[in-house]
């Protein structure tokens, strides 16, 4: 293990409470919503919040015993915080700098850093003179610029382009590829998390709530704002053999087991009635329509009823269905597009 | 492990600071700097007649003098405010042509002899003075020998500090958020007010001590200004050039009280002024 | 407080004088003070209100109009100003101040006449030549054929006393009144060259003295036997 | 419409202002508080002996009072920021036991008259003072009725404003940054050699503009620890007190020569330091 | 229409020149790159930039006479530039004040906005004590209590967890939709820009490239970067008849004209093959693998060769064709899923 972490912080309001343990090479994201304590962890992990408990350590040494400019750690942070008074050059040869490489050298590994986030060619403006985006490719190349053990992004791509951000994102990877530490990488975009780590942990209230491979986690989403993460709509209920007992629905699963469950199935696997159909699909539940929107090439209904959950439907299937909000109509899944696992 | 009770951290020193051990080139000469200001106190200190100190602050005339330094220069420091705070806002943020020599003029109290402001203040504002026949005429006012005078003249004399430290401090304010004022539909007045000045607040705040302290150490101009009657213009810095005439110990005590109070007042009003935002 | 007038025109505007006011030279604080009490006492319901300050000063704040019933100067140059922009009536010397070599209490470099100050190991103060006791120090010197370089040329007599008391020179001309209000701290010792330079102090009521009547008896008071023990008493000398 | 060629618009008056009109709320005491510090001046000017300026001019000893102005002056700003800014950091930024009471402190030599101050500084660095003594012993070092002398006299009364000024920019500041500086490996001296202080230069110019400033124009502290003599310690302000004595014209001439120096200094070096970041 | 305007900006470096027309409820969205000068156009339409020349009007009133305050607009900074002296509550209020609505009114309606955006339990909480995201929220609220007749919103969403911003957009989409004024959108976000506008223009170099309906722009990208977005390959060539030609590559499409042409296929509609095929497809070109990332659940292969082109395939196929970078290997694409016009 690179990094062993347990990381404890209290604020009045708040707690964070999290272990973390980084492989060396491996990459984790640390997924959740605003205000879930994400930067929080970051800058404890980098010495800029003390920690009111818990030790780091980095390739079996203390980390948490040394003040911020000792850890071998490169940050990017969430607003960038490129220093206004330097260019975009000096910015990103300050940290080599300060480790003592000289001037004629660090510009030079500046300015190579520079041309690999694609900016050579402003090497000389100031942070105000560069838009947010190129801002924040010259915070990833400054970050990148002292060789960490320790890498820690607060999400580094939320300003880009879709464009720049998918070749700055494929050249992360391959960097983070190359790279031997640890990466602690803080995102809300699932695609980013899913792409860049090898495993992500999801926090919510300043706790764990679930962690594992992306594709696991992304299979068996454990709370709310995991499914919604990756687009599944999901229950908690009592499992009884192949039957989940979810509030007052009964939902038919291809899973057979007994005790606390979550169920998860995809808005597209949702079909929506205007009258009681006769077919197959064993889970049918009647629900009122709460609100549509355009999702993608798709429409997404928001269902309320015994459960809430979103439909995916097609544009065309929404006018044959003539919906409206408030309409009452038939929601039915398939069975085997409903997966049950333990809670 | 993972699930092991939080344990407290084991730090050296129970107010360690994140950021790292303390820079010597930074602390030797900030302790330095210290003791070059601290240290010439300590010589009156020990000069002070501390046996009879007691006594001679139970004068009444001391009490006096005392008073009206405090009172001078706290209304000297809020005409400075009042004049000084838009003055600092026009240099820092309205281009006009001649602001770079408005800028320098403005520094022009603080590089002229107290004693030839005074001259100055009378030339304009005495009972003979451009301005001061005509405020005479026309209101009655005469500003020389009155407490008023003496006020004038430390605001003229205290200014430039006021105004020099929130111009900084306003150029060093990010004007963005005066931006995102002006969309929400506030007028440069209502910026001003509600983003600008709180924003700059311990810039104010700095500035308003200095002028304070200033106005309060004022002696040149006063007393060529304002003259020296005890009760009216006798401030404590004037009792104390007097004491000097007679008795210099007496003039060290009337400075220990000059200092002392100031201290007390510096020290129980600025930190919770310059923390609050 | 009442600062919007000044007191001198409250006076005036009293009709009856109730208030003199005096502007002194800063040498005569200790000696006009007491005067004030004394004739405060003889005329009851009459008060008097000193502006102390350098002589200098106090005529500039004249000649800028300031409202005052008397003033007395330590030079007869600064006297002058006023009399030249006829603001005040003649002018009478009332004292005479004459100088004295200030040395600290241990003499350190064993000063005992005037010539001594010209030898380059001794650390003198004089008075600037713009100032009474600095023209006077000139005057003395000249008389005594001597020449003398002093590390510094104060602003007033006070700031060259200060000097003396601290020890930061071995010795300095100023008048025998300083010496002797400094309580034993400095040493004086007279030299007889003193006598051709001495400084006149005059005084005269102002031209407009809003007091009138009361000005003229305050400096009756002050040319008195009475004002003259109180003057003399504090080392000045009768003219 | 939409392909026209870009029309140029047509906005009343050359500079106008994207943030609309300006607010006589603020304008109206600015130009009253301009006045006010500018008008004295004004006096000054009219008075002004101008027949005879340019003669009294070409005095070599103005010229020498001048040049030990200027010179001394800058020597002491350089102190006060060698020693001032470090301080102000400490004040700012580091946490200690005391620290307000230090903080007020540090205001003491601008509340002291500065007569007062220069008695006190005799009494520590005199001949016969507490450290003077042991200067002069060791080193054979003494101070007062030297060059030296005045620069220590000039930098005691002008360092406060230096001190306070940069302490309310520090804390003015936005730490983030120096967070940023301290996770690519600077240590809190590089963090606040090229991080914080190019942030608050702007305050560093301006409490160095004020302290100059103040320097050029001290007179009570430097006569009283320095004394007055031509060439080695009689200054442009003591030159001025004793022409007052004598020739109230020749002191205004004195005066005119000192602003006209120091404005003409502070217009064209200001601007340019200040605009920089 | 509610808005027309021509913006011109010089600046050393860069000129924004562009025509802008917005109807009464309509909502555009403005794309492009890092550097196009969105924020910029925005900044102009506010009155914070000064513009070179062109004019603005809104319903019909000059606009670009009037200073900023005076302008009936509503802007949500990239940046949030909340008061960092003002509570949240203080500064949605902020705006109702400055048009003279009493405190307690002003209040009100700033606590009632502040539960709109899920955010009333942090009223009283300084900007500094609030996560990225939660300020972001602040800042859309306080745009919205002016009530303006023109919204500018830069990158509104971009900090927003997905929980949170599938919530905020939703809420934000119902919010246009009952706004009659005119709305400018700057965002990165294609599904953002897809689910919000009703008309996308994309901008690049500070001019428009492209701009239309946001399933047409998806459908018929006219520029890499729009290409990149919508998430298609495309190509600029010469067709004749039903063969556009690429460089030296010529590919069959399903359209027929003659001409300069643009020809897009999906990544996913790539097929790789180790050695030449032997089938249908028509499309067929030898290339080099450049690279490949997970993408979603599928894998993107980045392709050199006579035209650069993506493929997405599945996670199985790379195991079965054994991928590395820098192996040779023949890609395809079916005409009907290759679809030309014209340029
Ligand atoms: N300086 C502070 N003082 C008090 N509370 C704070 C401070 N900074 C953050 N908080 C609170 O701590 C909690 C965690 O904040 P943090 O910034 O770590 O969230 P986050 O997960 O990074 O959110 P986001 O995704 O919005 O950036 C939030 O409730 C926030 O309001
Ligand atoms: N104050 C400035 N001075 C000089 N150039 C500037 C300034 N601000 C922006 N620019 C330049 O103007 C161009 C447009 O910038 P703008 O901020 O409008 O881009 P943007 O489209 O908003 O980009 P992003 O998506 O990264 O926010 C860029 O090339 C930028 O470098
Ligand atoms: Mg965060
Ligand atoms: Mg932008």
């Amino acid at each position: 293990m690179t990094l062993r972490a347990r990381l404890v912080v209290n604020r009045p309001a708040f707690t964070l409470d999290l272990d973390l343990h980084v492989a060396a090479g491996e990459v984790v994201a640390l997924l959740g919503p605003n205000g879930a304590g994400k930067t929080t962890a970051l800058r404890a992990l980098a010495g800029l919040t003390r920690m009111s408990g818990g030790q780091i350590s980095l390739r079996g040494r203390p980390l948490h015993t040394l003040p911020a400019e000792s850890r071998p750690i490169g940050m990017v942070f969430q607003d960038y915080l490129l220093f206004p008074h330097l260019s975009a050059l000096d910015n990103v040869a300050f940290g080599p700098r300060c480790q003592g490489v000289s001037k004629a050298e660090s510009r030079r590994a500046a300015a190579a850093l520079l041309e690999r986030v694609g900016l050579a060619g402003r090497a000389s403006a100031r942070p105000a003179q560069l838009s947010g985006g190129q801002a924040q490719r010259v915070a990833l190349a400054r970050a990148l610029a002292v060789r960490p053990e320790l890498l820690l992004l607060d999400e580094p791509l939320a300003a880009l382009d879709a464009h720049t951000r998918l070749e700055v994102r494929s050249r992360l990877r391959r960097h983070l590829a190359d790279f031997d530490g640890a990466t602690v990488l803080v995102t809300h975009d699932p695609l980013d998390a899913m792409v860049l780590a090898d495993r992500l942990i999801v926090i919510e209230h300043g706790a764990i709530v679930q962690q594992g491979a992306p594709a696991e986690v992304a299979r068996r989403p454990r709370t709310d704002y995991v499914a919604r993460l990756v687009g599944l709509n999901l229950y908690r209920g009592t499992a009884d053999g192949g039957r989940v007992k979810v509030g007052e629905l009964l939902l038919h699963t291809c899973e057979q087991f007994d005790g606390p469950a979550f169920v998860a199935f995809p808005p597209a696997a949702v079909a929506l009635y205007r009258s009681r159909p006769d077919g197959s699909p064993r889970n049918l539940w009647r629900a009122t329509i709460d609100g549509i929107e355009r999702h993608g090439d798709n429409v997404r209904v928001h269902l309320d009823g015994p459960v809430t959950a979103f439909a995916d439907i097609t544009p065309a299937a929404v006018a044959d269905l003539d919906l409206t909000p408030g309409q009452r109509i038939w929601a039915s899944v398939k069975a085997t597009e409903t997966h049950a696992y333990p809670a | 492990m993972s699930s092991s009770a939080p344990e407290r951290l084991d730090l050296p020193g129970p107010r360690r600071e994140v950021s790292g051990r303390l820079p010597w080139m930074l602390v030797l000469p900030a302790v330095a700097g210290l003791v070059f200001l601290v240290l010439p106190l300590a010589g009156l200190l020990i000069r002070a007649p501390w046996p009879t100190l007691l006594e001679r602050l139970a004068e009444p005339q001391v009490l006096e003098a005392l008073r009206l330094s405090l009172v001078s220069a706290t209304v000297a420091t809020v005409v400075c405010l009042l004049l000084g705070v838009p003055l600092a806002w026009l240099l820092a943020r309205v281009e006009f042509p001649g602001r770079r020599l408005v800028r320098a003029l403005v520094t022009v109290p603080l590089v002229l002899p107290p004693v030839v402001g005074g001259v100055a203040l009378l030339l304009v504002l005495g009972r003979r003075g451009l301005v001061g026949q005509w405020l005479e005429a026309s209101f009655g006012i005469t500003l020389p020998f009155t407490t008023a005078g003496v006020i004038v003249a430390e605001a003229f004399v205290a200014m430039p500090f006021l105004v020099i430290s929130v111009e900084g401090a306003l150029r060093g304010a990010d004007r963005r958020f005066e931006e995102a004022a002006a969309t929400l539909g506030a007028s440069r007045w209502t910026v001003f007010r509600r983003v600008t000045l709180p924003m700059v607040m311990p810039g104010v705040v700095a500035g308003a001590v200095l002028c304070w302290a200033r106005a309060l150490g004022e002696f040149g101009a006063t007393i060529t200004f304002a003259g020296n009657f005890p009760g009216t213009t006798r401030t404590m810095p004037l009792a104390v050039y007097l004491a000097l005439e007679t008795e210099p110990e007496a003039a060290i005590v009337l400075s220990l009280v000059l200092l002392a109070v100031s201290v007390v007042i510096l020290a129980s009003l600025r930190d919770r002024w310059v923390s609050a935002p | 407080g009442s600062g919007a007038t000044s007191p001198a025109s409250e006076a005036a505007s009293g009709g009856d004088a109730k208030e003199v006011t005096v502007f002194a030279a800063a040498s005569l604080t200790g000696t006009f003070t007491e005067l004030g009490k004394a004739f405060e006492a003889a005329h009851p319901g009459t008060t008097v209100r000193f502006n102390f300050g350098s002589s200098a000063t106090l005529a500039q704040q004249l000649v800028q109009g300031a409202p005052a019933d008397v003033f007395a100067a330590a030079s007869p140059a600064t006297m002058k100003t006023v009399t030249d922009a006829a603001l005040a009536g003649a002018p009478v010397t009332f004292v005479r101040n004459k100088l004295r070599i200030a040395v600290p209490a241990d003499n350190p470099a064993q000063v005992d006449e005037l010539k001594d100050l010209a030898d380059p190991e001794v650390k003198v103060a004089l008075c600037a030549e713009q100032v009474p006791c600095g023209a006077a120090a000139a005057r003395a010197l000249a008389a005594a054929g001597l020449k003398v370089t002093p590390v510094t040329l104060e602003q007033d007599v006070k700031a060259t006393l200060t000097k003396v008391r601290l020890g930061e020179v071995d010795a300095a001309l100023v008048y025998a009144t300083d010496v002797i209000a400094s309580d034993g701290k400095v040493t004086g010792i007279e030299f007889p060259e003193a006598d051709q330079a001495i400084n006149d102090y005059p005084i005269a009521t102002l031209a407009k003295a809003p007091a009138g009547e009361a000005a003229r008896q305050f400096v009756d008071l002050v040319l008195s036997r009475q004002g003259r023990d109180v003057l003399t008493e504090a080392g000045f000398e009768a003219p």
